[in-house]
């Protein structure tokens, strides 16, 4: 194994055509960096919709080529893959999307999907074996080959859709599995279900899995390390407990004050909070991304902050230099 | 050859569904078997359609003459069932033709992006901006002496092509963002496996909806040069018909109506009977897309 | 306290054609079936549910707005307006609705959609027409009191000659609550008025509807599938669950004494900052609203499930003052059954 | 100033390079294919002129004239300078003279015949697009009402029959059997001066082959295509919630219905505008009407390759700069594409 990091992400950035026709470019991820070692865990990025972390997501699974900087799964680019070793990328890494009904083409049965893995992936050749190992997986997230047997994605609710798209994702076997919002389409009541097989199959199958959420209850719930991401940057990063708890960077800490909690009603309706401004501006802006609106801001917001280390959290904020 | 064969049962199952359930649809259709049976018809003409003099000249239409006959001495009713035959062959092959180029370059033009995506689309604006019949009046008069019915319809579809390529591109481009494409990716489907597998089922109900519409566009051609005179004069279209009936028997001065009435008519039926057929399908992709 | 609206026994849903084998087929989707609701003055009462529960089509029938599809088959919504009006929503036919009712007395505020408002129009016009129509000013003293209005709102004035994709998301939205607001109705409908938005710009909505409602003393509706936005905003709330209220009562006691099966598991499975106990979701899948389940239509679900829970239905009944439920467990009529 | 600026500058000069770039390649592909038209225009007047009674020339005169009539259409010397001659013309927009009627040059011509094609078209398209819209709309918002459903069938049947068959089928009827228009041609009356009589003789004339390209636009492809429209916005969010607020279905259908369909159909007005120039062809050859059309026509049949390249140069142009204005016109019809 090269180094000791399976995954390493660095430095990456993707921009996007904007204003007048697409004419102004603006980076929806900005000189991202981030690693994970071998240790099977649960890393969770978390974020408002529009932040970045779907781009950032779909540039970690190669889809999206990034417009700078690397990721290097076990020392390889894979943007620089060659077409066989595709095929080990995507047998090390998969992924479960939000909409299950968007996963899946309306036209096409659902197990067709998942022989297609099997075969494609796990080079299973006769029908037997691939049946069996699709049984397998199904078991596993709690269903049956019968249950899913010639069926349309029309033909399943929401929860036992997203199982399915579970079960196509672990067919290969994988080291990693990115999954963007997976729970934000389930009802709530069910949603633990689907983050407890989260974490059965962290501890179970040793995989890694980075969580892609805007619910930082989720988030506190199943993650070891969780990274706030605002307009394309991640802004504090560290373990869960530490992050969500302390909460060093402003925006982490006026998010976690924002958050509904019942329990802390009177506190909520009183305490003022000032709206974000305009997000293309401040997506644009050199410095400091959340200077516009931040209680504490500085001359030296101007200037783009490092990522400075408190214990073992790291914050992108002058406050700690 | 499987793929082809089961393309065609999903045709085949699509237009039994669309006959049984969409009214615009089963009437087009059904004018349409009528046209294609006085097509197959023509097999069977005791006279060949193409010679002059064979009937009694100027005769309105009658129980012996259905549909009358005209000054060259030709039995209308004959003559027509031909000119269908020759007319839906032209259209047919120019649909053909036209259609799967366009759907070809707009699947290039979509899933490869980039520079061969603009370089095609600068090819289709060019030849959307070149007027399709004056350019096709100057061909046809150069190659006078070489038209035949199926090189006709060729010729035909170069005009034709770029609009249903523009069209597979805008939906090949929007079906491209779509989650289960990357699901297909991921599970290590092939491109051409995505294309045939997750695209096509999308892009078949525009494809059939283009192909019915240049038809359209093809018999209107077709019928538009016959009229002055550039299309092939001694065979029988609908066209011709017309254009022998107005230029050499002058048979709206002369009062013979039914010379003229017949492939107007005929015409008018073939291109509302096809826009139906094509409306019908229209309405089953549009649900199914959204 | 005299309400300021009495629904009874409304039984509504939709009529849908779908393709089934191939084939056209008729449904009916029992959407909400049997709702009987009253609002008092000068509160806030949340509607919480899951996808489905019929909670959107409930204050549909009571706005009296039915789409094409939406079939109302029984039940009766009565309107109480501030000077003592009374108005039967259901009898009275679009126009009257329209002109009388509408706006005046009752406002709406669909979920935050991107496109809620006319792009071609400007903001200040969306406020001029309301106060055209319905109040007969003019263009520009409407242009002044919109410019008022909006500034109350904590919205920049240069927001008024915007067009609507100019402004964001949270913007957008506090311009649908101005207008909603604007006529000072007594009762206001909600749906889902910050689902799309982030935390802080939910925030931001949330807390300026809580404001304006204690300064107008109306009532207002909030119907969300986030029980976080009840627990903070609601006074009042009813729990649904595959269209029937199974609890109503005062917002505290939902997350600390619930009564109904349901409301116990949604709570429980609720993940909290600060708590990482383990927590268990629902098991089984909602129910079919197309053949909905006899009896009480959680029965399936339901860890304390009896056998008469699958032949009746259990009728909402007064647990505790104010705390209704409706489940078997706590119906003393039980045994008769 | 709008954002970006520079940006404003960058767009107007990529979509004016498309736009020479389009005709360009627009007018040498009609150029490749004109040219292969195997009928040399020399021969023919030069054929023609020594045919003519009476004329008696010495060959070297002939041989020297041969050379100077190459010269004068530029078709001398190799194929690549004779195109790029070519070119030059075309954009100085002299085609060189038209080989029926000698001397006068080709673009010479067709202006004369321009105001004719361009008056009936203009006026044809502006009715078209109007009525059909007007129609469309009330169709589309009545949907369920019985005179609603006549004219979609109505729409339906016109909508696929081409113009020149609407043409025929009009004459049949009117000049035919009705006999209340004439069978064709520009003007019955020798024009002396600019009077009422004149315009008249000229709109009496133009009448048929203007209905015949408005019946099957305002009832066919504008009618449709607006009704569509209009059901589409009627299910648009901010016409559902402009009921649920109480306002009048007049006022919903006038500021919200049609303030938003406006901009598509106005794209569809610029578009069918730009195509004026080239002429309802086989219209105004059906009804010998004295336009730009039955020009080509005539250039067709006799070789007359520079006025024809004249008249498909002109309907390039008109096509091209519809598209062009229109990408750079809509941002400011369009406020949601002007301040993204």
């Amino acid at each position: 194994m090269s180094g000791q990091y399976m995954l390493r992400v660095v430095n990456l950035s993707k921009f996007f055509g904007y204003g007048f026709l697409g004419r102004i470019k603006f980076p929806a991820v900005d000189n991202v960096s981030f690693d994970m070692e071998y240790k099977p865990k649960i890393f969770t990025v978390a974020g408002e919709s529009g932040c970045g972390k779907s781009t950032l997501a779909r540039m970690v699974l190669g889809i999206l080529e990034p417009s700078e900087g690397t990721v290097v799964y076990k020392g390889k680019n894979i943007y620089s893959l060659k077409s066989k070793e595709r095929r080990w990328f995507h047998r090390e890494v998969q992924a479960i999307f939000q909409d299950p009904y968007d996963t899946f083409n309306p036209l096409r049965k659902v197990d067709a999907y998942l022989y297609e893995t099997a075969k494609n992936i796990l080079g299973l050749k006769n029908s037997k074996d691939m049946k069996e190992a699709v049984d397998i997986v199904l078991r596993k997230v709690g269903l049956s080959l019968e249950e899913v047997r010639g069926k349309y994605p029309s033909e399943f609710s929401g929860g036992q859709l997203q199982r399915v798209s579970i079960a196509r994702a672990l067919i290969p076997g994988p080291k990693l599995i990115v999954a963007d919002e997976p729970v934000s389409m389930i009802d709530a009541s069910m949603r633990m279900n689907i983050l407890n097989m989260f974490k059965e199959l962290k501890e179970g199958e040793e995989i890694s899995f980075i969580y892609i959420t805007h619910d930082l209850a989720t988030a506190y719930y199943i993650s070891d390390e969780i990274a706030i991401m605002y307009r394309g940057v991640i802004v504090e990063m560290g373990p869960a407990d530490e992050v969500l708890l302390k909460r060093y960077h402003p925006y982490t800490k006026a998010l976690i004050e924002a958050l509904p909690e019942p329990s802390r009603r009177d506190d909520w309706l009183t305490k003022r909070v000032k709206p974000p401004g305009m997000e293309v501006k401040e997506f644009i802006m050199p410095g400091c991304k959340y200077a516009d609106i931040c209680p504490y801001r500085e001359g030296i917001c101007e200037k783009r902050p490092p990522m400075f280390n408190i214990s073992n959290v790291k914050v992108s904020c002058w406050l700690y230099k | 050859m499987a793929i082809a064969a089961r393309f065609m049962g999903k045709i085949v199952s699509l237009f039994v569904m669309l006959y049984r359930r969409n009214l615009k649809f089963r009437l087009g259709f059904t004018i349409i078997l009528i046209l294609l049976t006085l097509g197959f018809l023509s097999f069977f003409s005791p006279t060949n359609t193409r010679t002059w003099y064979v009937a009694p000249r100027d005769r309105p239409p009658s129980l012996e003459y259905p549909f009358g006959t005209s000054s060259m001495g030709r039995d209308l009713f004959w003559e027509l069932c031909a000119s269908i035959r020759n007319s839906l062959t032209i259209a047919f092959v120019t649909a053909m033709i036209a259609s799967h180029i366009g759907l070809f370059l707009g699947f290039i033009a979509g899933i490869r992006g980039g520079i061969i995506d603009r370089v095609l689309m600068f090819l289709t604006d060019t030849f959307i901006i070149i007027p399709g019949l004056p350019l096709l009046m100057v061909v046809t008069t150069v190659l006078k002496r070489y038209l035949t019915i199926p090189f006709l319809g060729m010729l035909i579809s170069i005009v034709s092509w770029p609009w249903p390529s523009r069209q597979v591109r805008s939906m090949v481009l929007s079906l491209r963002e779509r989650t289960f494409i990357h699901t297909a990716r991921l599970s290590g489907m092939s491109t051409s496996k995505v294309i045939l597998q997750e695209l096509m089922p999308y892009v078949l109900g525009w494809h059939l909806v283009n192909f019915t519409n240049t038809i359209l566009f093809s018999i209107g051609t077709e019928s538009g040069l016959a009229i002055l005179g550039l299309s092939i004069l001694d065979d029988n279209t609908l066209g011709v018909m017309i254009y022998w009936a107005l230029n050499w028997g002058y048979a709206l001065f002369r009062g013979i109506w039914w010379w003229l009435a017949t492939p107007v008519v005929t015409l008018v039926l073939t291109f509302v009977s096809f826009y139906l057929v094509s409306m019908g399908i229209n309405e089953y992709v549009h649900r199914l897309v959204r | 306290m005299e309400p300021s609206l009495i629904a009874e026994n409304l039984k509504a849903g939709y009529r849908l054609s779908t393709m089934e084998l191939q084939k056209e087929v008729e449904i009916y989707v029992d959407a909400v079936s049997g709702v009987s609701l009253t609002l008092g003055r000068d509160e806030i009462f949340g509607i919480a549910g899951e996808s489905g529960c019929g909670k959107s089509t409930l204050i549909k029938v009571i706005y009296g707005y039915h789409e094409p599809s939406l079939i109302l088959r029984d039940g009766s919504v009565r309107l109480y307006g501030r000077k003592g009006e009374e108005f039967d929503i259901v009898k009275l036919d679009r126009g009257r609705l329209q002109r009388d009712v509408w706006w005046k007395h009752i406002s709406y505020i669909p979920q935050s959609s991107m496109n809620i408002l006319n792009p071609t129009m400007r903001i200040r016009d969306h406020f001029a027409e309301i106060l055209k129509i319905h109040r007969g000013v003019e263009k520009d003293e409407a242009y002044r009191e919109a410019g008022k209005y909006l500034e109350s709102m904590g919205l920049p004035i240069d927001a008024l000659s915007a067009f609507p994709h100019q402004l964001s998301g949270g913007m957008r939205q506090r311009v649908v609550i101005a207008l909603a607001l604007l006529l000072e109705p007594s009762l206001v409908l909600a749906d889902e008025p910050s689902s799309a938005l982030d935390v802080i710009n939910q925030k931001v909505v949330l807390t300026l509807l809580r404001e304006k409602q204690e300064e107008l003393k109306n009532t207002v509706v909030i119907v969300s599938h986030d029980m976080g936005v009840h627990g903070v905003l609601s006074d009042r709330m009813a729990i649904m669950y595959a269209g029937k209220i199974v609890e109503v009562c005062d917002t505290t006691e939902i997350f600390w004494k619930p009564l109904h099966p349901y409301t116990k598991a949604l709570i429980e499975s609720l993940p909290r900052l600060g708590d990482k106990s383990k927590r268990i979701g629902l098991g089984g899948t909602p129910p079919d609203l197309r053949n909905p389940p006899p009896g009480c239509r959680f029965h399936p679900r339901c860890p304390y499930v009896m056998p008469v829970c699958s032949k009746a239905d259990p009728p909402l009944c007064e647990v505790r003052s104010g705390h209704y439920a409706a489940c078997w467990l706590y119906s003393e009529t039980v045994e008769a059954i | 100033m709008i954002r970006g600026s520079k940006q404003v500058l960058k767009y107007i000069a990529e979509r004016t390079i498309v736009y020479v770039a389009t005709i360009f390649s627009g007018v040498t592909l009609t150029y490749l294919i004109v040219k292969a038209m195997p009928v040399d225009a020399v021969e023919n007047i030069l054929f023609g002129m020594i045919s003519s009674v009476g004329a008696v020339y010495d060959p070297e005169s002939v041989i020297l004239l041969r050379k100077n009539l190459y010269e004068i259409f530029g078709i001398g010397g190799s194929p690549i300078e004779s195109y790029l001659i070519f070119i030059r013309r075309v954009f100085t927009f002299d085609f060189g003279p038209s080989t029926i009627a000698y001397p006068t040059p080709a673009s010479e011509i067709v202006f004369k015949r321009l105001p004719w094609t361009v008056g009936l078209l203009l006026a044809s398209t502006l009715i078209t697009w109007t009525t059909g819209n007007l129609l469309g709309v009330i169709a589309g918002y009545f949907r369920d009402r019985k005179f609603a459903r006549v004219l979609e069938g109505i729409a339906i049947t016109l909508y696929p029959i081409p113009y020149y068959i609407m043409a025929l089928i009009l004459i049949f009827l009117f000049a035919y059997l009705l006999r209340i228009f004439p069978l064709g041609g520009g003007l019955s009356i020798i024009p002396e001066k600019f009077d009422l009589q004149l315009v008249l003789n000229i709109i009496w004339h133009s009448l048929l082959p203007a209905a015949s390209l408005i019946l099957p636009g305002a009832l066919g492809w504008s009618f449709l295509s607006s009704r569509t429209l209009t059901m589409q916005t009627l299910t648009e969010d901010y016409t559902r919630y402009a009921e649920v607020r109480g306002l009048p279905g007049s006022h919903i259908l006038r500021r919200y219905v049609l303030r938003n369909i406006l901009l598509p159909q106005t794209t569809v007005l610029a578009l069918s505008l730009g195509g004026i120039f080239g002429g309802a062809l086989l219209t105004e050859i059906i009804f010998a009407y004295p336009g730009v059309g039955s020009i080509a026509y005539r250039a067709i049949f006799s070789g007359d390759i520079y006025t024809l390249m004249a008249v498909l140069f002109l309907s390039m142009i008109g096509v091209a700069t519809g598209t062009y204005l229109l990408d750079l016109l809509y941002p400011l019809i369009d406020p949601r594409v002007r301040y993204r």
